[in-house]
């Protein structure tokens, strides 16, 4: 007789605690509002990354076509996968001195961890973290990017 | 029983064999790319062998070339579920080596940081073992929680999971204005959220009935076998380093070792239930007060370790965490050791799978909470 | 009782087809109109249901669902369908290339044969056996051969597993299944649909039989949802453990067969239910209130059907989108040790019941 | 137990054993003949009872190998480094302590696969990371690999 009771009891107690997992997922199906999903091409516009997102590496430049970069190769030497190339040249100045200036900043965006040591590294402020995510192409070779703008400049006073 | 089945056409017994299954390394619950041979006899496991390195990248070995600055970004790239624990043990193993002292503010951060990324690992975890049971809705339960601390992480270094927040000397960035504001409101949304994790599949009868009694580990042949963290902790293996070889902030702050007797699969389960309760407590304790003062020791440019052998040890959401440094003087160290806590934890696989049926080797694979880049390196 | 018949239409169609054709011409057509109307239900009933199956997952689970197909997403499984078509039909190189081709219409066979005998609405209702409740259950368990002959021509261990355990699985909870159904032919002293509905006129057996009948009821449901090998027992599909057990190596049309037939499978129990349990097509009748009878009678009889059929689906859905898988011995001590005992009392209490008069 | 006594108990087993503090752990360094007699005993001993190895290396020097490992007991609470010294890069051998930890197994089956260190009386000696065709030892310092490995 015990084992009957025990037998149905286990029954009913069981039931109980499929129906109390039941609870939770009734609780939200009937609570629509509580849905987290973010539709995520069509809210473009709203999406906003925090400003400390690592992105992608980007040289800033003032809207003179000027840039902070003036060629020490720190960030070169801070990337642990070798995904900056600086290739530098010289140019004569006015006075007839000749000076070293970047001629390319290569960004091998393929490569890049997003370890933010070259932005640490910068001594002149030169290069940041931009916030954009979407890095899809269709072609690697798109993926190396050339940071320093045509025709820009080192700004007066950076050295 | 196979033994005993006849042909009834000839009264011979009927011949059985053991077969061979590949297991991975595309399986949807081996959690990456892990591939186990089973032996198998009907669904009952025979042996369970498993067969690494798929993403083996030799991690150790690029970390020889590397300075001490760039070996950090690499140790994400391992468990990268507790990747800001992988971090820190770098970090305070060369902090260690140049004997220099952090200040508070960085020790409490460091410890509220790796308490948040032990909550999100253990909530991928949960929903992630109820996917492995079937019950898959746990899965995106779990996710909602964890996008929040993601969220915290990703305001405050800009990177979602693979951080590379600590540096050697302390963090890379102070955190954000609205880090405190956060982390509370995430800890008062979970304090509410977590008992539904209990009534969604804790007490279910089914629940219970996949988990008890499968995959027992005894607490001798988990010390045997070096199972750290919450599964050597349900053997009842005394493991934590938080306890025993306390670093950062974690020696000002009160909480419990949590150890269970049963070893099995639902004791595995309980023990990371309560280790989240424990974690919000930890972080509830440091939250309020986060010490003024620098976040950063001042370091020299190019870091070089004096010569000798540095092992530092932390807790990660898997277990103990190990980093020996071997140094000759150099910018770079001369031999690196990770001592990752899911290659041991494998090793102990096929002596709790021997035996239980297909269904309940991948309750005990998910109970042991494998990360594969933790285990190839 | 005032409920449009649909025999009228039915005879009316009959009638027109009579006058200028011959009787053998009469039924053949009748045959091809019927046997079109049977196949556009199964590919509606097909999209309907995967498509609420994935709004309703995804709403149990904080997540929208498809979104992007069509307003809401109402056109995802049209979608999903053109491009199951269009993909290669892959066929494993050892595989037993006759029965692997043959496993998925043996499965859709099976549903086919078992939506026949569906009651759908007051005169719409394409077989009437009178032993329409043996014929259904018997018929809705020949999906099992096809799943069989799939795991074992596939030649993959997996799908073999799959199949083994699904052997297993129906074998056992077919019996509850029946079981389960008889209580209510000993309340209702038949095995005809018609006659089974017809009798629940006054009320629904679930209301009417006591405590055996929710017995009963809670029984159907669980072994309804493990015939149709459906979570928490989906073990022959079992994705963490067999990928997807004996439909791993099947692509294309021949997957989406299978698929579909999980589906209309589910409908097909979920018809049973409504029908022995809920009352079928007749509508909500309480003793002698005439009023709100007759304003229950206003809703179509249809409407009823469908009605009660998609409570039923939402609840197996419910289980599935909560519950987590059993393991392959403990399904069948499930079965073997509590649903059929249970049912095997309930039975004799029932038959008491009926025998004393106690039922309403 | 301390760390004097332990060096005590380590020499009255290796007399040859030299010692170092280093990164707070004593390390003992001993040949690698002596290095299970030493690991069953330190094991077995009812005073010492190292029962947990929790890390085990293989580090490759100019003129030699050495297998470093970690040990803790659970029940003392103190820790010690052994350090195996085996004189031979060309045909590395050392006997397993696999039978004394059965964690070593994956951990010596690593440090064979990278290292090339053979371990005596393994019960499954494989590589378990590479292929089983892979020709070399990544770890050691003299391995080149111009496909794999790009120098910056």
């Amino acid at each position: 007789m015990k084992a009957i009771v025990k037998y149905i009891s286990s029954i009913f107690s069981a039931l109980k605690t499929l129906f109390k997992g039941m609870a939770v997922t009734g609780h939200y199906i009937s609570h629509p509002k509580e849905i987290i999903t973010q539709q995520y091409p069509e809210n473009r516009e709203t999406l906003k990354m925090f400003d400390m997102f690592r992105g992608e590496v980007v040289l800033t430049h003032s809207e003179s076509n000027e840039h902070r970069c003036t060629g020490c190769s720190a960030c070169e030497v801070a990337c642990p996968n070798g995904t900056i190339e600086i290739i530098n040249k010289r140019i004569e100045m006015p006075d007839g001195k000749k000076k070293k200036v970047i001629d390319k900043f290569v960004y091998h965006l393929s490569m890049c961890t997003f370890c933010n040591l070259c932005i640490l590294s910068c001594p002149t402020d030169a290069i940041k973290m931009s916030q954009d995510f979407e890095h899809a192409v269709f072609d690697r070779s798109q993926l190396t990017k050339v940071l320093n703008k045509p025709a820009s400049k080192l700004m007066e006073g950076v050295r | 029983m196979a033994e005993t089945a006849t042909n009834t056409n000839t009264g011979k017994p009927l011949e059985t064999q053991e077969y061979f299954i590949n297991m991975g390394p595309q399986h949807p619950s081996t959690h990456g790319v892990l591939r186990l041979m089973l032996t198998l006899e009907g669904e009952t496991i025979h042996n369970v062998e498993p067969h690494l390195g798929y993403i083996h990248r030799s991690i150790e070995k690029m970390c020889e070339k590397d300075t001490y600055a760039q070996i950090i970004h690499l140790t994400d790239r391992m468990d990268y579920l507790s990747s800001h624990m992988n971090n820190e043990a770098v970090s305070l193993a060369v902090e260690q080596g140049l004997e220099v002292e952090m200040p508070e503010r960085v020790k409490v951060i460091r410890t509220i940081i790796s308490e948040l990324t032990r909550l999100s690992s253990h909530q991928l975890w949960w929903g992630v073992f109820g996917m492995d049971l079937g019950a898959i809705t746990s899965f995106l339960y779990g996710f909602r929680d964890r996008e929040m601390i993601i969220d915290i992480f990703e305001e405050t270094c800009g990177a979602r999971l693979t951080m590379n927040y600590n540096v050697p000397g302390g963090l890379m960035f102070d955190i954000h204005p609205n880090f405190q504001k956060r982390t509370k409101a995430f800890v008062e949304h979970f304090r509410q959220k977590l008992p539904e994790y209990d009534q969604l599949l804790t007490g279910n009868v089914i629940f219970e009935m996949r988990t008890k009694g499968i995959g027992i580990l005894s607490k001798e042949d988990a010390i045997s076998f070096g199972v750290t963290g919450p599964t050597g902790r349900a053997s009842g293996f005394s493991n934590d380093v938080r306890k025993h070889n306390p670093y950062s902030a974690y020696p000002q702050v009160e909480f419990n070792e949590v150890l269970r007797e049963e070893g099995d699969s639902y004791a595995r389960y309980k023990v990371r239930i309560q280790e989240m309760w424990e974690s919000m407590s930890i972080i509830e304790q440091l939250i309020e007060n986060i010490p003024e003062g620098d976040y950063k020791v001042k370091t020299k440019a190019v870091i070089k370790l004096p010569k000798g052998e540095y092992y530092q040890k932390v807790e990660t959401a898997r277990g103990e965490f190990g980093v020996y440094i071997i140094s000759e003087g150099g910018k770079s160290p001369y031999r690196l050791k990770f001592r990752s806590p899911g290659f041991s934890n494998l090793s102990a696989l096929n002596h709790m799978a021997k035996g239980v049926k297909i269904a309940d080797l991948v309750v005990i694979m998910s109970t042991l909470d494998l990360v594969i880049p933790d285990i190839d390196r | 009782m005032n409920i449009y018949d649909f025999k009228s239409l039915t005879d009316s169609i009959h009638t027109s087809l009579s006058v200028n054709l011959s009787p053998s011409a009469v039924t053949i057509i009748e045959f091809i109109i019927i046997a079109f109307a049977f196949m556009m239900l199964f590919t509606l009933l097909g999209l309907i249901l995967v498509y609420a199956e994935r709004k309703i997952a995804a709403f149990f689970q904080l997540r929208l669902g498809p979104m992007r197909v069509g307003k809401w997403g109402i056109a995802q499984t049209a979608a999903d369908a053109i491009k199951l078509i269009l993909k290669e039909p892959l066929v494993t190189k050892n595989a037993d290339k006759f029965l692997f081709n043959l496993a998925p219409f043996i499965i859709i066979l099976s549903t086919f044969m078992a939506l026949g005998a569906m009651p759908f609405a007051k005169g719409l209702h394409a077989l009437d056996f009178d032993i329409g409740i043996l014929y259904l259950t018997a018929v809705s368990s020949l999906g099992v051969i096809g799943i069989l002959i799939a795991g074992w021509s596939s030649d993959n261990k997996y799908s073999l597993i799959g199949a083994m355990r699904s052997g297993a699985q129906v074998v056992s909870y077919e019996l509850s299944v029946g079981l389960s159904l008889l209580t209510v032919v000993v309340l209702a002293g038949s095995l005809q649909f018609s006659e089974i509905i017809a009798s629940q006129e006054a009320g629904w057996w679930i209301f009417r039989g006591h405590i055996p009948a929710l017995i009963a009821f809670t029984i159907f449901m669980i072994a309804g949802t493990a015939e149709t090998n459906r979570g928490p027992f989906d073990l022959p599909e079992a994705e963490s453990e067999l990928t997807a057990g004996f439909h791993t190596e099947y692509s294309g049309l021949k997957f989406a067969f299978f698929f579909l037939a999980e589906f209309v499978n589910m409908f097909i129990i979920a018809g049973i239910g409504a029908t022995v349990f809920l009352g079928g097509w007749m509508p909500f009748h309480i003793g002698n209130w005439e009023g709100f009878n007759r304003i229950m009678d206003f809703i179509p009889s249809l409407f009823w059907f469908f009605g009660k059929v998609a409570f039923l689906i939402f609840l197996m859905m419910w289980f599935k989108w909560t519950f987590p898988r059993l393991r392959i011995d403990q399904l069948l001590r499930l079965e073997w040790k509590y649903l059929l005992p249970i049912n095997l009392v309930n039975i004799l209490f029932m038959a008491f019941i009926v025998l004393m008069g106690w039922h309403f | 137990m301390e760390q004097e006594q332990l060096k005590e108990r380590i020499l009255s087993v290796v007399p040859e054993a030299e010692f170092e503090i280093t990164g707070g752990y004593m390390n003992a360094t001993v040949p690698s003949a002596k290095l299970h007699d030493l690991a069953k005993n330190l094991r077995e001993s009812e005073d010492t009872l190292f029962d947990y190895l929790f890390c085990l290396t293989g580090v490759d020097w100019p003129d030699h190998m050495t297998v470093v490992y970690h040990l803790k007991s659970t029940t003392h609470g103190h820790n010690v480094v052994l350090k195996a010294k085996i004189d031979s890069r060309e045909n590395p051998e050392i006997d397993t302590v696999s039978d004394i930890w059965q964690t070593a197994e994956f951990h010596e089956r690593e440090v064979f696969d990278l290292f090339g260190i053979i371990f005596r009386n393994h019960p499954d000696l494989r590589r378990i990371f590479l292929d089983d065709d892979w020709v070399g030892y990544p770890l050691r310092k003299d391995y080149v690999d111009k496909v794999n490995i790009i120098e910056l």
